[in-house]
């Protein structure tokens, strides 16, 4: 894994245009898919926080998988839910302590951050630079995540 | 009904504590009691360490258990190749009629339970009936009162 | 790597993978009931039934159910041949009389262009076609609390004794992977019942919505060592309080501090 | 008797040579068959009555050691058989107050009692066993230790050479050197498969994972088949040896018996004979002194017939639900628990000593080229000699049915053979001149199974005989695919439709069909051949469906929906035995007046055709 997100709160302006960009981006049979990135609104109107997986060290959703369907995909660093084995228990969803496993309902999927295989789109269309997918070091972070 | 579990621990210490031993167990609780009672099925289940499902599951699968008492007097009736060629499906008929009841039924008063056995081996003794120990070869349809009876 | 020729197209699979996957990945439609990927092949609807030869194999061709197949170098697979979709419309048509009440049948068998059944149908089905996904699941998952009971015409699904499962934790998976839709639940405030047990849903300490039930969440932080307050508060809830947090990082309350 | 373990092959001679000096003692030897037939029809009341008389009579010269119990002789439609040896004087039906005549006259007097010697459907009178047709043609290797040596006796097996092929093999051969003379033998797996049982061995013993295992497969699932628990009953001590040589040959020290419960006796015995058999260091660790070890347990089969297939069998050993996996993973390598497991059956481990101890080349050359060796049969139903048989592969069903099993009972015409028990076949007699080994009998829609042999007549139904085939085969399915568990179904749905007459000729055409799919979609062996039983009589006997179909009429008259029961005027004489039999009261008359059948109330029991001593009820 030689990227990361980078995440400066303080640009963020709450336009959405990243949980867009994720939804178009995984969509199935031509709909589009839930997000799997939030723009999460702050205490105050004005602040925004875009919310996705931190891909963790030590995942709570891969941990708490009895069927063994999450595993990291040694390339992109992503933890992936491998779809044909999840038996959407709703364990993950439950166990993540960020929120970041979701319940996808009009597809009836469970569904998660997997870094659009190394080139996520959310960071690829966010206006502001609110959220950059970078290589790690190349700038100093105020948020790592 | 309530049935006496004290002697589970006996039958257990007889084999392994080890999922492996679970038909075994059966086995012998259904030797005991005649019948797998409940109880008997969550204490095997608890002391072999296997779900309760899958105790369920085995003692539903094979024909050597019943989750049902039986009557004092099971009455067996050989359904084997010859002992079916040879009629026996005739003296199923008549002890049904008799005593009320279907294969593998027991009679309301829990005097007797028909079973259909598939092959005891003594074909050659065609048609067998066994009533709990006692073998009856070569039963004519008119001797199912005598079987009953226990002449 | 072994080569194989699949309904005329050669492609390459990875050695021991089931013949199963390798068709479905072509697009090829193969019907299967069940397969599913979280448990191992099991082969019990025998749907997926397709001829297999080799050249080498002089003409002489054998049927198999190619879930349970795995790939060989030179295999030549025919997925649509006449006798192995005669096969399948039987299968399909057996199935029906099993399941006369069942949508999901009744369309496979419309597919195969069959309205009705030509066999005896059951009657007071339950519309089950025990392919034992349910059973099978539940046991991966570490539960085993159902399981299949008794054989023949009479096996059917169960929890034990036909009692409240005791190591039921009411999660779903039985019926929400079940290809048929067969295993009934309800959920009514915060009570989820299934297999007649009812089981309390877990009430997110902040939005009031309801995730997954206690007996699940103390099952896993059991099982997997996953602090139980995790369980405590939903998705979205949570996602609110990454939020807060990273902002705080961000320096949010001093601006907040300055805005005020 | 303290027992010294037997600690080398010399200690063996020395010991069977004890044994044999034991035996020789006794001049006359008295032996009560206990087989399975024998003890249904009263032996072990005969055996306590001989204690009983020579406590009493104290005969000079014959001690109640002199007297043993043994495994079934064969003859079980003469039994209880009472045999005395050397002269192999040989008594049928033997009853508890036959006993003291034996006693007195054969025992202390020497004579034969007469009435209770054999007496074939010719009026002739034998004498000796040996001289009777039944026997004559007989050739034992399986079960040559039948109904001659005690089988709860460690020292009878060992005084007739038991053991000694273990010794051999482990003094003098190498494992693969035990494989080669097992694969030299031809012999072929008599469970019913038929594999080479040394090729089997072979890829066992190649394998690299440890533990390996050595099952015996003493399910014998077949209804009308009996030869395993014979085997296991009376001469357990050879299934044990056959399988320690195994153990020897594939490298394993752990086996298990797999019996079905519903042979507690053979449960017992071999139990018994595994006890004595450590007792005398030929079981157990460091066998005759040697540095192998194999430790045989028995398993109790819980009552399915699937668990005669093996993967279904091996889970039922490790106590789950007999269920069959897959067939691509085959269970020599991945068996009981995932490991390397050899499989095979009773009488094929009963086989094995004789093979080492004689070699494979002579086993070899009994039989047939693709058949080695003999095969044990149970030849029941309309024969005249039923019981337990032996003969060279290759020998022709007519030598079966008409030579040993002395042709149908009542002098009534032969209808069928059934072979291969519920997934074999019937075959009609244009077939009976065909050989019986492995593959002729598959090439004719019918299979060597385990070896039932039943013999039907003309009144056996064929329809009948499917349908009660198809039944079994559905109560024994285990229910986990679709074509066995419904397809059986509806198959025996559609034979219950033709035995009533509700069939049409499209029924027979969707049975084919259906069956065809069955056998090339099911899971495992039961559900391929569960079809067989159809498809063998509709092959042979598709006359007979028709008229089921077309005519309404069975013409074996045991299809209850298309026949009656009518009285025949001129046979009947009155005499109310029927009218007392008939539960439905269907039958009315006076004593001495010609009776007569209310058909509207007739249920079709057939009680009043059982105790018609004139014959009088006819079914039409």
């Amino acid at each position: 894994m030689t990227n990361r997100f980078v995440v400066t709160p303080n640009l963020c302006i709450g336009c959405r245009t990243c949980e867009l960009a994720c939804s178009f981006r995984h969509s199935v049979n031509g709909k589009p898919g839930q997000t799997r990135i939030f723009a999460v609104a702050g205490p105050m109107k004005e602040m925004w926080v875009p919310v996705t997986c931190l891909q963790c060290e030590d995942p709570a959703c891969a941990k708490s998988c009895l069927v063994d369907a999450i595993s990291r995909n040694e390339e992109t660093g992503a933890m992936e839910i491998d779809q044909e084995k999840c038996v959407k228990c709703m364990a993950c969803v439950a166990a993540c302590p960020f929120g970041c496993s979701i319940h996808d309902q009009q597809h009836h999927m469970i569904v998660k951050c997997d870094l659009c295989g190394g080139e996520p789109a959310c960071a690829q269309f966010c206006p502001t630079k609110a959220l950059v997918y970078q290589p790690v070091g190349s700038a100093k972070p105020k948020v790592v995540a | 009904m309530n049935h006496d579990m004290s002697k589970l621990p006996d039958i257990f210490a007889r084999y392994p504590q080890k999922p492996q031993s679970l038909i075994a167990v059966l086995q012998d609780i259904q030797k005991e009691f005649n019948f797998l009672p409940c109880e008997a099925l969550k204490e095997t289940a608890k002391h072999l360490d296997v779900p309760l499902s899958k105790v369920f599951s085995v003692s539903t699968f094979y024909n050597a258990f019943s989750l049902n008492p039986k009557g004092e007097k099971v009455i067996r009736i050989c359904m084997g190749t010859t002992c079916h060629i040879r009629g026996a499906g005739l003296i199923q008929d008549q002890l049904e009629s008799k005593l009320g009841i279907k294969a593998g039924q027991t009679t309301s008063d829990m005097k007797f339970t028909i079973e259909v056995v598939n092959c005891v081996g003594a074909c050659s003794m065609a048609p067998v009936v066994i009533v709990n120990d006692k073998y009856y070869a070569d039963v004519k349809v008119n001797q199912t009162k005598k079987i009953l009876k226990g002449g | 790597m072994v080569h194989l020729t699949i309904d005329g197209t050669r492609v390459q699979a990875k050695e021991g993978e089931m013949l199963l996957k390798v068709i479905k990945q072509l697009g090829i439609d193969v019907p299967s009931l069940c397969d599913h990927d979280a448990v191992e092949p099991f082969g019990a609807c025998r749907l997926c039934l397709v001829e297999i030869t080799k050249q080498s194999w002089d003409g002489w061709k054998k049927y198999v159910t190619s879930c349970l197949y795995p790939v060989e170098d030179g295999l030549i697979v025919n997925t649509q041949a006449e006798k192995v979709v005669e096969a399948r419309k039987t299968l399909i048509d057996l199935q029906l009389a099993r399941c006369p009440g069942s949508p999901e049948i009744q369309q496979l068998a419309a597919d195969y262009g069959i309205t009705q059944t030509s066999y005896e149908p059951k009657i007071d089905s339950d519309n089950c076609i025990l392919c034992g996904l349910c059973t099978r699941i539940c046991e991966h998952m570490g539960f085993a609390a159902i399981s299949t009971v008794d054989r023949g015409p009479d096996r059917r699904i169960a929890s034990p004794l036909d009692e409240p499962p005791p190591d039921c934790i009411g999660c779903l998976a039985c019926a929400i992977n079940c290809p048929t839709n067969v295993i009934p639940y309800t959920e009514k405030g915060n009570k989820r019942t299934i297999w007649d047990k009812e089981f309390e849903l877990i009430t997110c300490s902040k939005c009031g919505r309801k995730t997954i039930t206690r007996d699940f969440a103390r099952a896993l932080s059991k099982m997997r060592d996953i602090p139980e307050a995790y369980f405590e508060v939903c998705d979205a809830c949570h996602r609110a309080e990454t939020a807060t947090n990273m902002g705080r990082i961000a320096g949010w309350s001093r601006r907040e501090e300055a805005a005020s | 008797m303290a027992i010294t373990k037997v600690a080398s092959p010399k200690d063996l001679d020395k010991l069977q040579k004890q044994c044999q000096t034991e035996q020789d003692k006794h001049k006359r030897k008295l032996m009560v068959c206990c087989g399975p037939g024998c003890l249904a029809n009263g032996a072990a009341e005969i055996v306590t009555e001989f204690k009983s008389q020579l406590k009493k009579k104290r005969i000079k010269g014959f001690s109640v050691e002199a007297m043993k119990e043994t495994g079934c002789h064969g003859f079980c439609e003469q039994g209880p058989l009472v045999v005395v040896e050397p002269q192999g004087t040989f008594y049928t039906r033997v009853k508890k107050k036959d006993v003291e005549r034996i006693v007195e006259e054969t025992l202390r007097n020497n004579k034969v009692v007469d009435d209770l010697l054999y007496t074939a459907p010719d009026e002739k009178t034998y004498r000796d066993y040996r001289e009777i047709p039944f026997y004559k043609h007989q050739k034992r290797i399986a079960l040559r230790n039948l109904g001659h040596i005690n089988q709860c006796d460690i020292r009878d097996y060992i005084a007739v050479g038991g053991y000694q092929a273990l010794a051999k093999a482990l003094n003098k051969m190498s494992p693969s050197k035990v494989i080669e003379e097992v694969k030299t033998s031809g012999l072929r797996g008599r469970g019913g498969g038929g594999f080479p049982a040394g090729r089997k061995w072979e890829s066992c013993a190649r394998l690299e994972e440890r533990p390996h295992y050595v099952i015996c497969n003493g399910d014998e699932g077949d209804p009308g088949a009996f030869m395993d628990r014979a085997i296991m009953e009376g001469d357990p001590h050879s299934v044990l040896e056959g399988m320690a040589i195994c153990a020897y040959a594939v490298d394993s020290s752990e086996g298990y018996i797999y019996v079905r419960e519903e042979y507690p006796l053979a449960v017992q015995f071999l139990q018994e004979a595994i006890r004595e058999a450590e007792e005398y260091g030929l079981l157990g660790d460091n066998i005759l002194g040697t540095d192998f070890s194999f430790h045989i347990k028995i398993s109790r089969g819980g009552g399915a017939f699937v668990c005669g297939e093996s993967s279904a069998l091996m889970k039922s050993v490790a106590g789950e639900v007999g269920e069959p996996r897959a067939k691509y993973i085959r269970s020599v390598q991945k068996g009981l628990y995932d490991r390397p497991t050899v499989l095979n059956n009773v009488e094929s481990y009963a086989n094995v000593p004789v093979i080492i101890d004689r070699g494979g080349k002579w086993f070899a050359k009994i039989g047939t080229e693709t058949s080695a060796g003999t095969k044990a049969f149970s030849l029941v139903g309309k024969v005249v000699n039923g019981g337990l048989i032996e003969v060279p592969m290759g020998t022709t069903l007519r030598e079966i049915v008409f030579d040993i099993g002395g042709g149908i009972r009542n002098d009534r015409p032969f209808k069928a053979v059934q072979t291969g028990g519920p997934s074999g076949g019937c075959l009609p007699d244009d077939k009976l001149d065909l050989s019986v080994d492995f593959d002729t009998l598959t090439k004719a829609g019918s299979m060597m199974g385990s070896g039932g042999m039943i013999v039907m007549d003309e009144g056996t139904c064929v329809v009948d005989v499917a349908k009660y085939f198809l039944k079994f085969l559905v109560d024994e399915s285990c229910g986990k695919c679709t074509p066995c568990r419904e397809g059986l179904y509806q198959l025996y749905l559609l034979a219950v439709k033709i035995s009533e007459g509700m069939a049409t000729e499209n029924d027979l055409d969707k049975m084919e069909q259906l069956s065809g799919v069955i056998i090339d979609a099911s899971l495992c062996g039961l559900g391929k051949s569960g079809p067989n039983p159809f498809l063998s009589t509709i092959r042979y006997f598709r006359d007979e469906y028709l008229t089921h179909i077309r005519d309404k009429r069975c013409p074996a008259g045991v299809c209850k929906a298309l026949i009656t029961y009518e009285v025949d005027a001129q046979a009947c004489d009155g005499c109310m035995a029927c009218i007392h039999a008939c539960a439905a009261n269907a039958i009315s008359g006076k004593k001495g007046e010609v009776h007569t059948i209310d058909q509207t109330k007739c249920d079709k029991c057939g009680a009043c055709f059982a105790v018609c001593n004139r014959h009088a009820i006819k079914v039409a």
